[in-house]
């Protein structure tokens, strides 16, 4: 692949720099916006840069799942979030409660960014060349890293279900009603049924992340998109459902 | 014969215990029967031994039984084995008579208080511990019998515990005594750095060894210990204190028996003594010292017990004089006179204090020889044999002392001469107020009513109270009688005791003439000392300017001890407990506590509890890895 | 001596097997727990006992030694043995175990408190068997928890306080010994090639002069504190004040002593060179500690804090005992702690049953008890005048062969000691004229004498002080031996030269001539 | 005029630093969060360039696992968010200091 590095061409430059100047301009945004919402918007504006990035180096599938996931999933969870939570709020920006905490974060942030620099010294790149396998064509892009995920990061990966579970459980945990409304009435373990569902949707992932597809992350990944909010919708917008939910068992 | 040696003193103990398990069942008066019954049969025991061994050659007149090893540790080996031999059988006999004679007394005496047979549980064990002290075959055992006797004088002078001044009287006896202790037990260490043994035979065979610096030190270490039990200077005033206890107590422990516990120490250390005579020539100064001391001091107390006390420490300044100069036998001559004098004096001042409910004051007496005949009697007698009175036993021991004094030191004896005047001064002043002149006191209204408040009904006691004095009365004029000054034929005791002190006894051969001219001259100065007393206190109405303060208050000498001893040594111990143990110490520690607890107080300041900063924090320190990285790669 | 019966690792085991039983019942059966702890504590005593009978009294070696191998790669092996010099301690640690159950009235039904005091039975035992250095480590260190929740859970009124301190107290000072015995164990595996923990063969290992030093302050930190040592006692006081009556009278009775056995174990079997260069040191310590603390408590006012005190001065003797490095010395120190722990135990006894009676253990709201409760009285006289050191009682005999070794190797130090005589005393007197002397401000009978429990918890303690000061020799004869060998080997060690085998006193006549 | 590994490192540099000086400086949690994204986004672009660069596919792979572990925490913060914004409405990361020392 050294070839493919060797023959930049015209186009891949202004690519790049048109990219490049998308994802810093949004990144600025992110930071800089006093909305939440624009905020939200301009991090999609830098993953799409990113998203254009990863095509030019060669890693479709990640840029399709950058687009996907990032900037389909994730930033509409936040942006919901916004709404739900109604902070959309401008955030006075103009001056930090916390005394010198903007101007040692800059500060810190510059000097961080030049040290970084200093030290690749232009020479970035170092180190064994395909240790764990080359990368292939644009074509078998997706197949080799299938083939990556669930051979040699196998364990990771299931460890990465694991994590999903978890963070999933947390979720539900910690998005519950911390007190309920009729919690007196209710027995103590009525409520576990709610606990016990994720877990088992756990279970459930876990025994099909060993054979599926690369395409299982991703669900996996939506899946406890979609769990979140299913349980974080109900009870934000109406508190009475999932007690009626709850009672009912 | 010998072998029932161990009856002596297991018999008084056996009544210790018998006592302890059964006494208040036993109760008012057969406690005391069975307790005076132990020590009279122990009196039998050591008559048996003591005959048992006078039937032995003179040289061989020496018998250990070992009952068993007591400690055994590393090369230090202690039996517990009793030593019969001349003196320590004289001193059993003594202190079993004696205490056999007190133990009847106190039948009376005690008859009306509610301890009564807590009070012979005491005594017995008291007997027990004296005997012990007496019989031991090593210094070790002797210190248990020392130990044990001041721990009984301890519960007997604060036998009457409810009252504070009995309290502190025997806490101050023991403190006292803990101080010649602690010099006694030095003495011991010394005693077996230098010949490997506490055991008596054993240490004495080896003393040609040890130096004259160790000697004297060893001498002089368990003549302190002596000074405590002894009540010489500087440890004398616990002795006076020591009259809180009930008035037998006073007879048996505190003059006739435990108090010579230090002299027979001084006697039975003879071998070192001879060998050190330095430590002989403090003793003899100190003893002479501390019997004219306590001879002045007796002058101008007003307690009757006091007045006894006082004499008391003065005659053992005698005794320790005489075993000072190596007249040891003269010591333990004057220690036998004396116990028997000294009991019948403080039995009879107890039945006058038993007769005036309890009160101790002499100014308060008066004229009461009509109304107790016997006591009157038999203190007089009393008076005359510690006066030096011829043919009284204390003519005869304590000229037996002066002779010697004399001969050793003349300067001494003079201290000794003027003792004897002030000796039979002060007692004469004792007996006229008591007995004699006007009676400044109210008879009660009702006869036989003794014991109300209205009144006195002074009477002589009953016979269990009575027979004890008179038997000790008889004693004391006859007591002489054991050791007559004619060398060869009726020195009894001289030649008794010769096997223990042998060639060491301190002997001036007088001729014949200097002997008599040093009787006269004792007669005449007990003759002063008596007249000296009547001529000032036998009239009737007159009262002699002749108390001046300072004898009254003790030369000053408690009030000093009190004063330049405790208070200070209290404050120091009130400002080590404060200051030191709880500031410096105590302050310590808490201080590293503190110390902790003020860093952290600082530090969680740090812990801003803003997220932000935290994650400042950790920017900072991601920037100076990379540049620590920075400096290491460039 | 038999092999046959694994005497030591039952007496650590049955009590750890109880503790774990007694945790297991149910709370509300109080009887039972009563029950079963004192008889797990009696099997111990009687196991004990058996052991002490089956001891082969002129060996001076480890027996019933029982070896396993607990973690290999470290050379760490469950290896206990027992000598002369720890065998009564053991006995008396199994007497008072039960003794302090029975002292604790309605407590001893408590679950927590019988697993606990068990639990401290077996760290206590432990720690006196062990011959590993790690094991002996872990059983030291068991022993805090125990004690740490006895005090804070069962304590008076400033329990928290007293708890805290002394587990903090105790256990920054058990670190120094933690790093001591990594590091002996280092430097004896980088000799030997061997890494081991035991104590017979870490004997062996050469210490530079420094290292031992080092190595010998860092074992005394720990064991100078638990004891505790002058001026490392600020501890105690307020520990022995605030804890129960079983807690008082074990930490002073029985873990007292963990720190100056380990002395006598450790200190003087490992660093026998640093012991004779720092006797000096820790003689004068000792001697400060008995001075000083018969002068703190001659002004102490409150009953366990003053036996606190006089435990100091008594735990100053045991010190010197220890460093005199003399037959006898140590022979007095090992037998002075098991006597000090009788009459401490019995005092703390007494102590805790007047607190009963009158809800406070300050003399000054005592007076004339011994009117109202004479029994208690006499017994109280008899432990203390045993404290006192009055001959014919268990404190003397001790006392003794301590000050007259000492005074064969440390004349003026064992002189200075001997002061602590006389004010030993003075504070105890004066402790007791200010609560049984005087007249009585209690009405008669408002307070009770000692009940028949009571006295039967007393009856083997006071049997016992009686006893030891009249017949010690089983104790002694036992004892010799093995302290024999252990100052044989100081010797040996530290001097270069062969032991001394005359007795005292035979050099001073060889060099001033004839005998008489 | 070559696109080499170090435009894109530079590029993944500044992204980081940017997402780093907002998460110090923004108080809003959301847009912490977002700040965040962006410091993932930036290190995946470095996976994903020593991935070409060095030509291993193992890069590519860790970017799949990121982007998991992003999902994850995007769940869990957020929900931890709701539940705080639940209690106190419009409360910034300044408001919620109880662990303060």
């Amino acid at each position: 692949m050294t070839k493919v590095l060797a023959v930049a061409t015209i186009p891949d430059a202004i690519t790049f720099a048109i990219a490049a100047a998308i994802c810093v301009v949004g990144a600025f945004g992110v930071v800089l916006a006093r909305n939440p919402v624009h905020s939200a918007l301009m991090l999609v504006m830098t993953l799409f840069g990113v998203a254009v990035l990863f095509v030019e180096e060669n890693a479709q599938f990640l840029a399709a799942v950058q687009v996907i996931v990032y900037a389909g999933a994730i930033v509409v969870l936040f942006l919901f979030v916004i709404m739900l939570l109604g902070v959309d709020r401008s955030e006075a920006i103009e001056r930090d409660p916390l005394p010198g905490q903007r101007f040692i974060a800059v500060c810190l942030g510059i000097l961080g960014l030049a040290e970084v620099l200093l030290l690749a010294h232009g020479q970035w790149p170092r180190g064994a060349r395909s240790v764990s396998g080359a990368q292939g064509s644009p074509a078998d892009n997706v197949r080799l890293l299938g083939r990556s995920v669930f051979t040699t990061y196998l364990l990771a990966f299931e460890v990465t279900s694991a994590l999903l579970v978890i963070a999933v459980v947390g979720a539900v945990v910690l998005a519950r009603r911390p007190r309920r409304a009729l919690g007196d009435a209710i027995p103590p373990g009525a409520d576990e049924p709610l606990d016990g569902s994720p877990v088992a949707d756990a279970g459930g992932e876990d025994a099909g992340g060993e054979d599926a597809g690369a395409d299982v992350a991703d669900v996996a990944v939506t899946g406890a998109d979609v769990a979140v909010r299913r349980e974080a919708e109900p009870q934000a917008v109406d508190p009475e459902a999932i007690d009626a939910e709850v009672t009912r068992p | 014969m010998l072998r029932s040696v161990f009856l002596i003193p297991l018999l008084p103990l056996a009544g210790f215990v018998i006592l302890l398990a059964t006494g208040r069942r036993l109760g008012n008066p057969r406690a005391g029967w069975l307790a005076t019954l132990m020590v009279a049969a122990s009196f039998v025991v050591t008559i048996v031994v003591f005959v048992g061994l006078f039937r032995l050659p003179v040289t061989g007149r020496s018998y250990t039984q070992t009952w068993f090893t007591w400690i055994s540790a590393g090369h230090l080996h202690v039996d517990m084995g009793l030593l019969v031999d001349p003196l320590s059988m004289t001193m059993a006999a003594f202190v079993t008579g004696v205490s056999a004679l007190i133990h009847l007394y106190s039948i009376g005496y005690m008859e009306h208080d509610e301890d009564f047979s807590k009070f012979f549980v005491y005594l017995n064990l008291f007997v027990a511990a004296m005997l012990l002290l007496v019989l031991a075959d090593n210094f070790l055992l002797l210190f248990l019998g020392w130990e044990g006797v001041g721990v009984c004088s301890y519960f007997l002078i604060g036998f009457w515990f409810e009252r504070d001044s009995a309290a502190s009287a025997a806490k101050k006896a023991v403190i006292f005594n803990r101080i010649g202790d602690a010099a006694f037990l030095v003495a011991l260490f010394l005693i077996y750095e230098r010949t490997g043994s506490l055991e008596y035979h054993t240490v004495f065979a080896r003393l040609g060894s040890l130096g004259q610096p160790s000697l004297v030190a060893i001498g002089l270490l368990l003549f302190a210990g002596a000074v405590g039990k002894s009540a010489q200077i500087p440890l004398y005033p616990w002795l006076a204190d020591a009259m809180e206890g009930p008035t037998p107590v006073s007879a048996l422990i505190h003059a006739a028996t435990m108090v010579t516990a230090g002299v027979y120490l001084m006697c039975r250390i003879s071998p070192i003594l001879f060998r050190a005579p330095d430590a002989g020539h403090v003793i003899a100064v100190i003893g002479a010292v501390t019997a004219l001391l306590g001879a002045t001091i007796a002058c101008a107390q007003n307690d009757i017990k006091k007045i006894l006390a006082y004499s008391t420490i003065s005659q053992l300044g005698y005794m320790f004089f005489a075993a000072g100069i190596g007249a040891y036998d003269a010591a333990i001559f004057l220690m036998l006179t004396h116990a028997f004098y000294k009991a019948l004096l403080f039995l009879g001042a107890g039945s006058v204090i038993h007769a005036m409910n309890d009160d101790q004051d002499v100014k308060t007496m008066g004229a009461l020889a009509r109304f107790m005949p016997i006591t009157a009697v038999t203190f007089l007698i009393g008076w005359l044999s510690i006066g030096g009175v011829p043919p009284f036993s204390g003519f005869w021991s304590k000229g037996d002392v002066l002779l010697n004094g004399f001969a050793s030191n003349p300067a001494l004896w003079v201290v000794g001469a003027v003792t004897a005047v002030l000796t039979a001064y002060y007692l004469g002043r004792a007996y006229l107020l008591v007995f004699r002149g006007e009676q400044r006191w109210v008879e009660a209204r009702v006869p036989g009513d003794g014991h109300g408040h209205d009144g006195y009904h002074p009477h002589d006691p009953s016979w269990v109270m009575s027979a004890p004095l008179v038997v000790l009365g008889v004693l004391s004029v006859l007591g002489g009688l054991i050791n007559l000054p004619v060398h060869g034929s009726l020195d009894f005791l001289d030649r008794w005791l010769s096997p223990v002190f042998g060639s060491r006894l301190f002997q001036h051969h007088w001729s014949v003439g200097g002997e008599w001219t040093f009787a006269l001259i004792d007669a005449a100065l007990a003759v002063l000392g008596v007249g000296l007393s009547i001529t000032l206190w036998g009239k009737t109405s007159e009262r002699p300017a002749v108390e001046p303060t300072f004898l009254r208050r003790a030369w000053y000498i408690d009030w000093a001890y009190d004063r330049f001893i405790a208070r200070p040594s209290t404050e120091v111990a009130i400002e080590t407990s404060s200051v030191v143990e709880a500031e410096v110490i105590d302050g310590a520690v808490n201080g590293v506590a503190g110390l902790v607890r003020s860093t952290g107080r600082q530090l969680r300041k740090v812990q801003t509890g803003y997220v932000r900063n935290y994650a400042l924090g950790l920017t900072a320190g991601l920037v100076l890895v990379l540049a620590y990285v920075l400096t290491r790669v460039s | 001596m038999s092999g046959t019966f694994p005497y030591l690792t039952t007496l650590v085991l049955l009590p750890a097997a109880a503790a774990l039983l007694v945790a297991l019942l149910p709370s509300a059966q109080r009887r039972l727990v009563q029950v079963l702890g004192i008889a797990a504590s009696l099997a111990v005593l009687g196991v004990a006992a058996a052991a002490t009978v089956e001891f082969t009294s002129g060996d001076g070696g480890y027996q019933f030694v029982s070896t396993h191998q607990w973690i290999g790669a470290f050379g760490i092996s469950w290896s206990l043995g027992m000598d002369g010099i720890s065998l009564f301690l053991v006995l008396m640690t199994a007497l008072l175990f039960p003794i302090a159950l029975g002292a604790s009235g309605g407590r001893s039904g408590d679950k927590s408190f019988v697993a606990w005091i068990l639990v401290l039975e077996a760290g206590c035992l432990g720690s006196f068997l062990a011959l590993d250095l790690l094991l002996f480590f872990v059983f030291f260190e068991l022993t805090l928890v125990p004690v740490y929740l006895l005090i804070a859970g069962w304590g008076h009124e400033r329990r928290g306080y007293a708890a805290g301190k002394f587990f903090l107290y105790t256990l920054g000072a058990s670190a120094f010994l933690f790093v001591g015995i990594l590091a002996l164990v280092a430097i004896h595996a980088s000799q030997t090639g061997v890494t081991t923990f035991d104590v017979r063969a870490l004997a062996d290992t050469h210490l530079s002069g420094t290292a031992g030093v080092l190595l010998f302050l860092a074992f005394t930190a720990a064991f100078a504190v638990k004891a505790p040592i002058f001026p490392f006692h600020t501890w105690s006081p307020d520990a022995y004040r605030e804890a129960p009556a079983a807690g008082s009278l074990l930490l002073a009775g029985v873990m007292a002593k963990l720190g100056t056995y380990g002395i006598i174990r450790f200190d003087l079997a490992l660093f026998p060179r640093a012991v004779v260069t720092l006797a000096p040191l820790l003689l004068t310590l000792g001697a400060i500690g008995v001075i000083y603390g018969a002068v703190v408590a001659a002004v102490e006012r409150d009953l366990k804090r003053l036996v606190a005190y006089s435990s100091l001065a008594h735990l100053g003797f045991i010190v010197i005992g220890a460093f005199a490095l003399t037959r006898e010395a140590l022979t007095g120190a090992v037998l002075q702690m098991v006597n000090h722990g009788l009459y401490t135990a019995a005092l703390f006894i007494l102590i805790a049953v007047i607190y009963q009676r009158l809800g406070t253990f300050s003399v000054r709201d005592m007076r004339g008890l011994q009117r109202r409760v004479p029994v208690l009285a006499g017994v109280f006289m008899v432990v203390m005048l045993a404290s006192i050191g009055v001959p014919g009682l268990n404190g003397f005999v001790g006392e003794f062969l301590i000050l007259a070794g000492t005074f064969l190797t440390h004349r003026w130090w064992a002189v200075v000691a001997t002061a602590g005589v006389v004010l030993a005393a003075i504070y105890l007197l004066w402790a007791y004229q200010q609560a049984f002397h005087g007249k009585p401000t209690v009405e008669p009978g408002a307070v009770r004498d000692l009940t028949w429990r009571e006295g039967l918890v007393l009856a083997p303690l006071v049997v016992l002080i009686v006893l030891l000061g009249i017949f010690p020799g089983p104790l002694l004869s036992r004892i010799g031996p093995s302290v024999s060998q252990v100052v044989t080997h100081v010797e040996v060690v530290a001097h270069q030269r062969p032991p001394q085998v005359g007795p005292p006193g035979v050099a001073a006549r060889q060099n001033s001539g004839t005998q008489p | 005029m070559s696109v080499g590994a170090s435009w894109y490192l530079t590029l993944a540099a500044v992204l980081f630093t940017i997402g780093a000086t907002g998460l110090l400086i923004r108080r809003n949690v959301l847009v912490m969060f977002m700040c965040v994204e962006l410091m993932l986004n930036a290190a995946n672009l470095t996976f994903v360039t020593f991935a070409r660069s060095l030509n291993d596919i193992a890069g590519q792979t860790a970017v799949f696992f990121v982007l998991v572990v992003a999902a994850a925490e995007v769940v869990v913060g957020l929900g931890i968010i709701v539940s705080i914004y639940r209690r106190r409405p419009g409360a910034t990361a300044d408001d919620v200091h109880g662990l303060r020392g």
